[in-house]
């Protein structure tokens, strides 16, 4: 039992707004004051310090074949080292940081949830082996679906029932929590050295479009009633002049609602905000992006901001992976991955003087800035746009203009013609900030006992050096970056885990996972799963992962 | 006696007793040496004789056979017998060179050494 | 009579795992020769064993953990096969031991890894390659020897989805000896041994452009014949390279492979085209993937500084044994005194070696602590990933009384930890 | 100047980024200094006999070294002098001063080095003067002499400064070359895969790669990466 004394607490999703305040913890979750024995609680003073909700990562890419292979080709990533072995483990990394590093960094900065936002599906064991691996965090996983041929016979057929049938199916297999997608059908065209450029493209072999795949996806996805909604990675990733199809694939979510959350989540979308027509003339489509978010009530999108330095591009995305892999000349790992889905991995470092990179950056705060912070969550894609951990200086970023014009006269002036970011006066609140951290990227997901402190939330909880009554967010972006850099204490289902920036117990979270199962007709699709698995290479009893293999699952039903 | 450029690698025999080492058939899978019909005749070679390998990092007696091998090569199954001769310099790279070393080949009258002949004498 | 369906095969990098299981004939089929001998029974480690005696498994482990323990510097080698909860396991405990981890890829396919380092891995599945390949070229490898169903599942024969049958496959080898393989190919390219980067470079001019700069021959290939091979490159809708231990075990090792990943990337602007090692072992791949999460790195791993850091030129286990810098050894799953050069066996016979097992090898002969071990896939059930990376569950399908290589590794840190404070 | 003598023959080998810096500092100072023999940390003094003669930035390493790695690391000025030869990764990331071996030297001899000079009388191993595991750049200044043979993969990624072997080398000479001066008095094997700059002069015979062009200047390429540098014989 724990008793968090006089904190000042900021709890968005309960409307609190830095009130003063206790907080009580017993058996892992937050409770009312009567529920504990105040003589039998560790008591933390809290007095003059923020008390926020673990952060909750609703999209990085922490675990499976695709940053494993980045670690093993970047070893000069690995020189860097975080935590020497003793009672805890050595951990290593610069930005690709090592399994146990990921959940130590987290939990140092107050983080308590992350989700691995693409596994492929016949990949997901190795998945969950390395999520299992990760300690200190709550953590899930997206599998893929966008380039997967059983996805597009279904859509060909325009057969819903089956596509349902097929998710539910494969979520439950692969112990993934709902539906993502990447550069629909432009994954399976670079099979054949291409990509799509449009949402009408065909997608080679199958006659389907992006627009059919996003659209009926989404359909099944909210038929289904998963708690996430279908979590789009749009296509023409990279390429000047994609704001347009970025904000048409949002539009798709126009006739579908859901009382509780988004239709449709669009990832990273500074790298799908570009206006131009190529990286000479490049420019900030942000603004368009923003205004198309804001007039829409069930589209989220993540920032995807690039934090300068080193990155790891990342992604299932392989035609664009190849298309950076020609653009710079660095190292290339692909992956082919059998009828479902690709992957592609680059190095890369952002540079201050390079205008594009600037460019990049500048749209990310942009997109934070300008779409309402009910409806932007905060990522860098990690390791895609650099660490999660200078996720504090997205956060002061975003409360201070004075910071931001610092952090502008430093990078190349291709900004100040190419983005509206030096005019734009909005300055988010502490409160907005923590909604974008916590509690919106929870309700994006469908966690409803993550990202907020009421009564019955899990017991994931940060108190940061930070009196949100007495600091000027604006002037003090400095203190504001400190205190969110290393949390006083991280507390994990209500243990201590982690105090002034030094792990001090190590603890394993739970992985969720979504079982659809009793809302489809799981044998509509098993005829078409059975006959395709001749072009798989692996026997389809052999296919999937068991709820035994998992440390700590933790199964949430759809009924 | 010949030089041939020496090369080891998997056979079908030696991976079906890998995991018999002890064994009389992992003996018999890893025990020879393959040359070309050329190089067999021009020692006066007959099957079941035995020759002496040597190299510029050790020797061992092994049986000859004569393989599909292009004159000039001789090829010993990875395993003990080719790991007694082969180049153990990895030239930085953690990996032995096990294929392209220079090899001298003679016939010999000695015995071929089981495997546990083989590792008392290292 | 019970027969377990889908079994998964733990010899190979194959990983076959259609095969049928027969409890009560104790039979396998489907599975090649290799697989069945892998399914057969055989002569085993009885008992766990200090300097030749039999003990329990506790006292042995008690015996294992002592020697670890009080060592300077413990070598960590093996885990090609045995499963990732196994591996997982033996790189905490190096980490803890302040040892090195070492692999069996080090003597295998570990210079592609450092290939990897320098230009990535342009790769696919095999679904992939036995879906879309069209040109598949077999460099410096023989699975008819080491991957006998490889061909017919993946590559050679294999049916897929676009590329229907062998037909409609070009298979290429190029090896330095007519292999089996070879016979089976629709071209054969024989090289020099030695010279696969140079043939490699001069493919690479071809493609873009050069040839007139190449002299006649390149490594014993005539320039027609070479032209010939990247042609046919250059024809494929889809190709893929698949490289063995013929260029990763000879002259340029790493170098070749990098080499060829450049080719790889130099034909993907024209066509689609993908490269992969042929792994050896059932979970070789598991034993570079773990510590890649746990440490950061796949192999030669050094952990004495409290922290890892990685170099095969001083970490790898044959130049750890040849500088004699390690005073014990703990071997899982791996037989080095029969595939490590003299050199390195010699250093092996001079320090306390502990052998986890499952069978009696030439290392069972130097080992001071021999414990006998399940086999996975047969008496004990776990993960591995196959050549391609894709990750496969091993199935229990025969009771034993042997401790899995994962509890042993469990107790051993239990005691080390209880040791090192 | 300080000498330091091992005291034993070390189990397993021991690593000591011993540099010139230490000269400046007391014998007691010297001896608390901290090495690494296998998982321990322990001190020099331990290990090695220490003594001061003088007040010359300079550290003399009396006996056998081979089993003793990093030595020289990152050093910036001064000298060392080793009477033996010398383990692996010496004079890593040096920037300045000068280490002259008189035994051997093991691998990665000069790793990435920016600056200073390294003499080794006796052989050398493989990899000297390269880019570290995933570094893009190798050396890129100061002058590497051995007057022996040395290994295999010699100034890859080299960007600058001069190697010098007045023997063999082994195979794989300058790949990815792109700056600076290799020459080599012996024989070697292949030389310049992927070379992009630089220059490369060989005295013995080596193995040119096909992708070379005959000029004037002599062999130029790498074709395949448009290449500038240039092989020739010394």
């Amino acid at each position: 039992m724990l008793w968090i004394k006089n904190g000042i607490v900021v709890d968005p999703k309960n409307k609190i707004k830095a009130e003063k305040m206790d907080i009580f913890v017993k058996n892992g979750k937050i409770v009312s004051e009567k529920e504990v024995k105040k003589e039998e609680c560790k008591v933390i003073d809290a007095s003059g310090k923020l008390v926020v909700a673990g952060g909750v990562d609703m999209h990085a890419h922490i675990a499976g074949s695709k940053i494993n292979t980045g670690r093993t080709m970047r070893p000069e990533e690995m020189r860097v080292v975080r935590n020497i072995a003793g009672k805890f483990r050595a951990t290593v990394g610069r930005v690709l940081l090592t399994a146990p590093a990921i959940g130590y960094e987290y939990a140092k900065m107050g983080y308590t949830t992350s989700f691995e936002a693409a596994q492929p599906p016949v990949g997901a064991l190795h998945t969950h082996e390395e999520l299992d691996a990760i300690p200190m965090i709550d953590k899930g996983a997206l599998p893929v679906f966008g380039n997967w041929h059983l996805v597009f016979k279904c859509i060909e057929e325009k057969n819903i029932e089956k596509l349902k049938a097929l998710i539910a199916w494969a979520i439950e297999r692969t112990k993934g929590f709902g539906v993502k997608v990447v550069n629909p059908g432009g994954v399976e065209a670079w099979m054949y050295g291409g990509n799509v450029k449009s949402l009408d493209d065909q997608v080679p072999g199958f006659n389907v479009t992006p627009r059919e795949i996003i659209t009926m996806l989404i359909k099944a996805n909210e038929e289904l009633g998963l708690p996430h909604s279908v979590h789009l990675h749009c296509n023409n990733l990279g390429v000047p002049g994609n704001f347009q199809t970025t904000i048409e694939s949002i539009k798709l979510a126009k006739g579908f609602s859901n009382s509780k959350r988004q239709v449709l989540h669009v990832t990273h979308v500074q790298f799908n905000a570009y206006a131009g027509s190529s990286w000479r003339d490049a420019a900030s489509g942000a603004a368009e992006i923003a205004k198309v978010v804001n007039s829409m009530d069930n589209v989220t999108i993540d920032m995807g901001q690039p934090i300068f330095g080193h990155a790891t591009a990342m992604t299932g995305d392989a035609p664009f992976q190849f298309t950076l892999h020609k653009l710079t000349g660095a190292r290339w790992s692909n992956k082919d991955t059998e009828v479902e889905t690709g992957a592609g991995i680059v190095p890369l470092v952002y540079l201050p003087n390079n205008p594009v990179h600037a460019l990049q950056w500048a749209i990310g705060l942009e997109l934070g800035l300008l779409v309402d912070s009910n409806k932007v969550a905060l990522t860098t894609d990690y390791p895609n746009g650099g660490p999660f951990t200078e996720y504090p200086y997205v956060m002061a970023m975003l409360m201070s203009k004075k910071m931001r014009e610092g952090e502008l006269s430093r990078v190349n002036a291709y900004v100040q013609k190419a983005t509206g970011l030096a005019s734009i006066d909005v300055e988010k609140t502490l409160y907005e900030v923590i909604h974008m951290t916590r509690s919106l990227p929870a309700r994006i997901l469908g966690l409803e006992n993550k990202g907020h402190l009421g009564i019955g939330a899990d017991a994931d909880i940060a108190i940061y050096n930070l009196n949100p009554l007495e600091t000027d967010t604006s002037r003090d972006f400095e203190k504001v970056y400190k205190a969110f850099k290393v949390a006083e204490y991280t507390i994990k289902a209500g243990e201590i885990i982690s105090k002034n920036g030094e792990i001090v117990n190590e603890v394993f979270g739970r992985t969720f996972w979504v079982d659809a199962r009793k809302k489809a007709d799981i044998e509509a699709v098993m005829k078409d799963v059975k006959d395709y698995f001749q072009y798989y290479s692996v026997q389809l009893g052999n296919y999937g992962v068991e709820e035994r293999w998992i440390r700590k699952p933790e199964r949430l039903e759809v009924v | 006696m010949i030089v041939v450029e020496l090369i080891s690698g998997r056979t079908l025999d030696q991976g079906a007793t890998v995991e018999e080492k002890l064994s009389e058939e992992y003996f018999r899978a890893v025990n020879y040496v393959g040359l070309s019909e050329e190089d067999f005749k021009s020692l006066g070679l007959k099957e079941g004789d035995a020759v002496r390998v040597s190299t510029d990092f050790g020797e061992v007696v092994v049986f000859a056979k004569k393989g599909e091998l292009p004159k000039g090569m001789a090829f010993i199954p990875m395993g003990p017998y080719a790991n007694a001769v082969i180049d153990p310099a990895t030239d930085g790279t953690g990996m032995p060179q096990f294929k392209g070393v220079k090899a001298k080949i003679e016939k010999t009258d000695e015995k071929v050494k089981t495997v546990k002949e083989l590792l008392e004498a290292i | 009579m019970q027969v377990v369906q889908d079994v998964v095969c733990t010899f190979c990098g194959s990983v076959c795992d259609d095969g049928e299981f027969d409890v009560e004939k104790k039979k396998v089929k489907k599975f090649c020769r290799l697989g069945s001998s892998k399914f057969s029974e055989k002569e085993r480690i009885k008992a766990p064993m200090v300097d030749g005696k039999e003990v329990s498994y506790e006292t042995a482990i008690e015996k294992a953990a002592e020697i670890l323990a009080n060592a300077k510097r413990p070598l960590l080698y093996g885990w090609a096969s045995t499963a990732n909860e196994a591996i997982r396991l033996g790189v905490i405990l190096a980490e803890k031991l302040g040892g090195v981890y070492d692999q069996c890829a080090s003597v295998c396919h570990a210079p592609g890894t450092l290939a990897v380092i320098e230009e990535g891995l342009p790769g696919a599945t095999l679904g992939s390659i036995k879906n879309r390949a069209d040109v598949v070229i077999f460099w410096g490898a023989n699975p008819a020897e080491a991957h006998p169903r490889h061909g017919l599942r993946y590559s050679i024969s294999a049916k897929g989805l676009l590329v229907k049958d062998r037909k409609q496959r070009k298979v290429v080898v190029v090896d330095v000896r007519p292999t089996k393989t070879a016979k089976m190919a629709d071209l054969f390219v024989q090289i020099k041994p030695g010279y696969d980067y140079a043939v490699i470079s001069a493919l690479r001019a071809i493609i873009s452009g050069n040839a007139d700069v190449l002299p006649s021959e390149v490594g014993g290939v005539p320039k027609e014949k070479l032209i010939e091979l990247a042609e046919l490159m250059k024809s494929a809708r889809y190709g893929a390279i698949l490289y063995g231990l013929g260029v990763t075990q000879s002259r340029g090792r790493d170098r070749n492979i990098e080499n060829a990943i450049k080719l790889i990337q130099l034909l993907n602007r024209t066509n689609r085209w993908v490269i992969w090692p042929m792994r050896g072992h059932y979970n070789v791949v598991g034993a570079g993937e773990v510590p890649a999460w746990e440490a950061g790195y796949q192999y030669a791993i050094d952990f004495s500084r409290g922290y890892p850091r990685f170099s095969p030129a001083e970490f790898s286990a044959v130049e750890v044994l040849k500088r004699k810098d390690c005073d014990a050894a703990l071997i899982v799953a791996s037989d080095p005194a029969a595939h490590f050069p003299a050199v390195a066996v010699k250093h092996l016979k001079q320090i306390p070696v502990i052998q986890i097992d499952p069978f009696p090898n030439m290392t069972t002969l130097l080992a001071k602590v021999v414990i006998p071990s399940a086999v996975y896939g047969i008496e004990a059930e776990g993960t591995a990933y196959r050549m391609d990376g894709i990750p496969l569950r091993l199935k229990k399908i025969l009771e034993t009384n042997y401790w899995t290589d994962e509890k042993i590794l469990e107790e051993l840190l239990k005691r080390v930890e209880k040791l090192k404070g | 100047m300080i000498v330091i003598k091992p005291k034993k023959y070390f189990e397993v080998c021991v690593e000591a980024e011993l540099t010139p810096e230490l000269a400046t500092k007391s014998v007691e100072e010297v001896k608390k200094f901290k090495i690494y023999y296998g998982n321990r940390v322990v001190e020099l003094g331990e290990l090695f006999e220490v003594e001061k003669i003088g007040e010359e930035k300079k550290l003399v390493l009396d006996g056998d070294f081979s089993r003793v790695k990093w030595i020289g690391a990152r050093m910036v000025d001064g000298e060392i002098l080793v009477k033996g030869s010398v383990g692996a990764n010496c004079g890593a990331f040096m920037k300045g001063g000068r280490i002259i071996v008189e035994g051997n030297a093991d691998d990665w001899l000069g790793i990435e080095m920016a600056g200073g000079e390294i003499i080794v009388k006796g052989n050398a191993g493989n990899l000297v003067g390269c880019a570290y595991y995933g570094d893009a750049v190798g050396m890129t200044a100061g002058k590497i002499l051995i007057e022996g043979n040395a290994g295999n993969y010699i100034g890859e990624k080299m960007n600058g400064g001069e190697i010098v072997i007045k023997g063999n080398a082994g195979d794989f000479v300058g790949t990815e070359m792109r700056a600076g001066v290799i020459e080599i008095h012996g024989s070697c094997g292949f030389v310049g895969g992927d070379m992009r700059g630089g220059e490369i002069r060989i005295k013995g015979s080596f193995e040119l790669l096909p992708t070379f062009k005959k000029t004037e200047k002599g062999w130029v390429g790498d074709v395949n990466v448009k290449g500038e540098g240039v092989i020739k014989s010394l």
